[in-house]
């Protein structure tokens, strides 16, 4: 049995994680704004790249843990999975926020258009919503039992609806493009432009993991203290 | 009591219950969101452009996100016959319409603007004046949908299927406030004058009077066993 | 049918399942029409009368009750409807003597059902009312409640209340003094006091099958 | 007993629960043709022609139609605790989830059986072969839906906020099968020969079985307590 | 704690408000799930085995039926999920018992609450239980009904059911022979049996305020 003591540990260094991640994302920023080279075409609006996909990256695969962790908790009904369902959803939630005001002000410049019917698009705005579904009923149910459960469930359907819902949008599309369809898959950046990314992403990450953990740790205390 | 003060206590009472789980409004702007994304889905997009299509959508989804919220109000009041409360209170019906009016017309107001600047970001609509026109038109609209629906759903929710039964009889009283907002938007997104509108809002204006005054003559009739 | 009532007095109907009881007790209180006849409390129909319905503290089969919302914030909504002043005060005090505690902070969808029925009480009882109206309030309650329920029966018929209860708990509600009336296919049959031994009243009164 | 035995009897029930009342059934029928009329106004007649707008028509009614009748599925086992009753009697969970699964389809089935002569009356769609394909395409994306409705209602019911929570939740579910019908539908209002359909019948077709496997095996999860 | 039955034993739990009798019952017939320990019905635990819940017949503080439909309708639908046979004469002989007649045939959403009752204890009963576990279930129930239905518990005690009963009415329910067990605080505080005089055991046993 983990005893309050630990759990005030595993949030001070989930805040600890936190912190030296943000102070390391200030420097990528820094050096993205300051030291990498400004794009040819697009300008400086191109910078939102450092910011905007590490962070939609990081959303999606938070996700992807929810569900992967719901299947778990299922077989194991181990509460610690639940609980870090829970934490991973919020934060992919918090990152998922980031990804879709970053793009649309990115898109806003480069495409001329906040927003695109685009398959990628697509699926990410219907996860979020889902997963804005799925926080909503999390907080609609008191048995902790109960939510567990009914989250889990929620949590592997949107799994397996992944596929479809690419599968479907993409037919959808191709089979009547659009007339200016832009597919925002990575251009090979030079060195760099990778460098300073791969940086970022590399934070966004360390951020991911300071977040759930004062998450997880703040979900566990809170179980703790209501059994 | 007043009839203010007493409709003042209800309403304040129903948003208490809303807070207590937060998750209705969370759920209609969801909802609301959903359906934007299901009605652009479901149009073959080289026959129908998505600009033509983006009144319908903003005002049924404005209306179908308003028809949802509606039974949860008189629902609440049924659960443990808590009504039977609010009837033997020392307060008139008038005070029970215009407390659940409020509430209900806030609760719509609030996903509406909510809806507002997300129906800009998805459908691309330019940033313009007459998007506060827009705006003052689902608010007038919802002014007078919210009134019929305050008393249809303190009928049906008796009912059993209440769900069902509010949509069916409210959405007779839809067509027309929807039907002028579309028509309206149309002009003012594609740059029409605001001047141009005007029949329109006397339109809205009318039927808010109209249905509001009606709403509480015939609400007293809808309480009573 | 007739059932007139003066301040501090008490009546107990009784009578089989079905037979108007709680029927009687909605008509009274004005949440039913009657076909024939009227329902009056001080002179007026507190159909449409407000002051008639301040006085009415009425308790039926249902609790009332938000589920969502805790016993606090039910009875705050129920004293602030009735206009009263300090309600935070008066809200503690009739939660202390119905002895919820801790549970006043919990969402009644969570409290028990004896706790629910307390609350329920309570919140017929927030504006002090002069005529009290209550269907099988003893349901759900433990003994040492359903004590104290009794002995504010008692307490409020002091002060002039007038109490019409409807119950089937025949002995525990025979030390109060007042008349019964045995109802029975919507209507009175029968009317004796509790100072009739209960032994004897339901001698007098075998109750039938319907 | 057998969880065949166990479905057919707790379907029979649901649909006698139905009966007992007819109302539901007439609601969701009106429901969908007020939707119909609704999204009929609810553009400038100038601008979208009828035909192209048919098919998102029909498939946004029928999937809507769908969603407002599953919290009813739940609701009735709620209203009472009869839930308890289901569970503590001797059959597996997979019989309440197939009981309720038939039950469930066979009333959204109903209504689309009414809407679908309705939607070629109003929408003027001449009466050829491809119609049966559209029906066959209607039943095949229920089967579906219906399924994953099932497990969410089974959810939601007993949260607060039932009506508006499943929508939020099962809205994403619709877009592939609303997206792949109306294209389909489109494509065979359109005259072209069924055989161009076949794909996305085959998509239809891997998603039923995905899901209603899915939800056989998560529906246990969504009961215990 | 432990509370082990045994066929044709009586069981009696009693308590305070919010003591967690009503959990305890959940818990026993498999609505709850435990945290530790296990509950265990003739060897087996009923929240995986059908044969297990086959032999409970539970009834809580709800009624387990469908508003919509008749006593009828609502009983043969009980009957058919249990797989019984001769259903009709099965419902009819269970109304006839608890004396529901012209009420049969109304949907249930319309009945008094004493009718309500009766029809689901007949639901608990219809595919004879060798377990009964039964949450208040003399509540609302007249005289003739209540006197009525412990008949009926003592015939089944007869026949070897096992009954454990969580009420707060015990005159009532101290002429069953039995144990009776004081619930507080969520576990079982002082066993006795009803052969214990009830003056008797409320003093052994003062009911504290929880
Ligand atoms: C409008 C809203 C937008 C959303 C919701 C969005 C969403 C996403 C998502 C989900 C990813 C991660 C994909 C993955 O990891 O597989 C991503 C990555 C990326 N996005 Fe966006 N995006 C948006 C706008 C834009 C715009 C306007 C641009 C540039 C013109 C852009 C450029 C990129 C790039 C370069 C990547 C990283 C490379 C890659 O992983 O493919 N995005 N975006
Ligand atoms: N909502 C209703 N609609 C139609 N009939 C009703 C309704 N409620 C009660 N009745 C009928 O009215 C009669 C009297 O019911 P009432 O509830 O007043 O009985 P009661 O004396 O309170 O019985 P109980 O002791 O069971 O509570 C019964 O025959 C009942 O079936
Ligand atoms: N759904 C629930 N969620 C959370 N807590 C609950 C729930 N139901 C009951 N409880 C709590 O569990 C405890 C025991 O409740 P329980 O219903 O078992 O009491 P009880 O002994 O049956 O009381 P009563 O005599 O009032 O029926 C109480 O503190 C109550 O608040
Ligand atoms: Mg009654
Ligand atoms: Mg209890």
């Amino acid at each position: 049995m983990t005893t309050t003591n630990e759990h005030a540990s595993l949030i001070r260094r989930g805040l600890w994680i936190t912190a030296l991640a943000l102070v390391a994302l200030g420097g990528v920023f820094a050096e993205a704004l300051l030291r990498a080279p400004v794009e040819r075409w697009q300008g400086p609006a191109q910078k939102i790249l450092y910011v905007h996909a590490p962070a939609a990256t990081m959303s999606l695969m938070a996700f992807l843990l929810v569900g992967l962790a719901s299947a778990g908790y299922l077989f194991l009904k181990d509460r610690r999975l639940d609980t870090f369902a829970e934490a991973s959803a919020e934060v992919g939630l918090a990152f998922g926020a980031v990804m879709l005001t970053t793009g649309p002000l990115w898109a806003r410049p480069v495409w001329g258009t906040w927003w695109q019917w685009e398959p990628r698009l697509t699926l990410t705005l219907l996860l979020v919503l889902l997963f804005v579904g799925y926080r909503t009923m999390r907080t609609a149910i008191d048995d902790p039992d109960d939510r567990a459960r009914f989250s889990a469930v929620v949590g592997i359907m949107a799994l397996v609806l992944v596929p479809f819902v690419h599968l479907s949008v993409y037919l959808f599309r191709t089979i009547h493009p659009q007339p200016v369809i832009f597919k925002p898959s990575a251009p090979s950046l030079p060195w760099e432009m990778l460098r300073v990314f791969i940086m970022s992403m590399a934070a966004y990450f360390a951020v991911y993991v300071g977040f759930v953990t004062t998450r997880y740790g703040i979900g566990r205390r809170a179980a703790a203290e209501a059994s | 009591m007043t009839t203010l003060r007493g409709a003042l206590v209800i309403a304040a009472k129903d948003l208490r219950v809303e807070l207590a789980s937060r998750a209705a409004l969370t759920s209609a702007v969801t909802f609301a969101i959903m359906v934007l994304v299901i009605f652009n889905f479901a149009r073959d997009p080289g026959e129908v452009s998505l600009a033509v299509l983006a009144p319908s959508v903003l005002w049924v989804t404005s209306a179908f996100a308003g028809v949802v919220t509606l039974n949860r109000s008189f629902a609440m009041e049924q659960e443990h016959g808590a009504m039977e409360g609010l009837l033997l209170a020392p307060v008139g019906r008038s005070a029970i319409y215009f407390g659940k009016y409020l509430a209900n017309l806030a609760f719509v107001l609030t996903v509406n603007a909510v809806l507002l600047p997300l129906f800009v970001l998805f459908f691309n609509v330019a940033l313009t004046g007459s998007l506060a026109w827009v705006a003052g038109l689902l608010v007038l609209a919802a002014a007078g949908y919210v009134a019929i629906g305050t008393v249809l759903a303190a009928m049906t929710v008796r009912t059993r299927f209440a769900e069902l039964m509010l949509p069916v009889l409210l959405l007779a009283f839809l067509v027309p406030p929807v039907l002028v907002g579309v028509q309206a938007t149309t002009r003012l997104l594609g740059g029409r004058p605001a001047g141009e509108i005007l029949g329109w809002i006397r339109f809205l204006a009318i039927y808010d009077i109209v249905f509001i005054t009606l709403g509480w003559l015939l609400f007293p009739a809808t309480m009573d066993e | 049918m007739t059932l007139s009532v003066k301040p501090g007095e008490f009546h107990l109907l009784v009578g089989p399942n079905g037979s108007g009881k709680s029927t009687i007790a909605r008509l009274g209180v004005g949440l039913l029409r009657p076909h024939r006849g009227t329902a009056r409390v001080a002179g007026a129909d507190p159909r449409s009368s407000e002051s008639a319905r301040r006085l009415i503290g009425y308790l039926g089969h249902e609790s009332q009750l938000y589920a969502d919302l805790t016993p606090v914030e039910n009875l705050e909504f129920a004293a602030r409807l009735h206009g009263l002043a300090q309600i935070d005060a008066t809200v503690a005090a009739i939660l202390d003597r119905l002895e919820v505690a801790a549970e006043r902070t919990i969402a009644v969808r969570r409290l028990s059902r004896g706790y629910v029925q307390r609350v329920a009480i309570c919140r017929s009882l927030i504006h002090r009312p002069s005529l009290l109206v209550w269907d099988e309030p003893l349901t759900g309650l433990d003994q040492a409640s359903l004590d104290r329920v009794i002995g504010l029966v008692e307490a409020v018929l002091a002060e002039g209340v007038a109490v019409v209860l409807v119950s089937h708990d025949l002995p525990e509600l025979w030390r109060l003094a007042g008349r019964v009336h045995v109802v029975e296919q919507g209507t009175i049959r029968f009317s004796a006091t509790t100072a009739t031994p209960l032994a004897e009243f339901r001698r007098q009164y075998a109750e039938p099958a319907r």
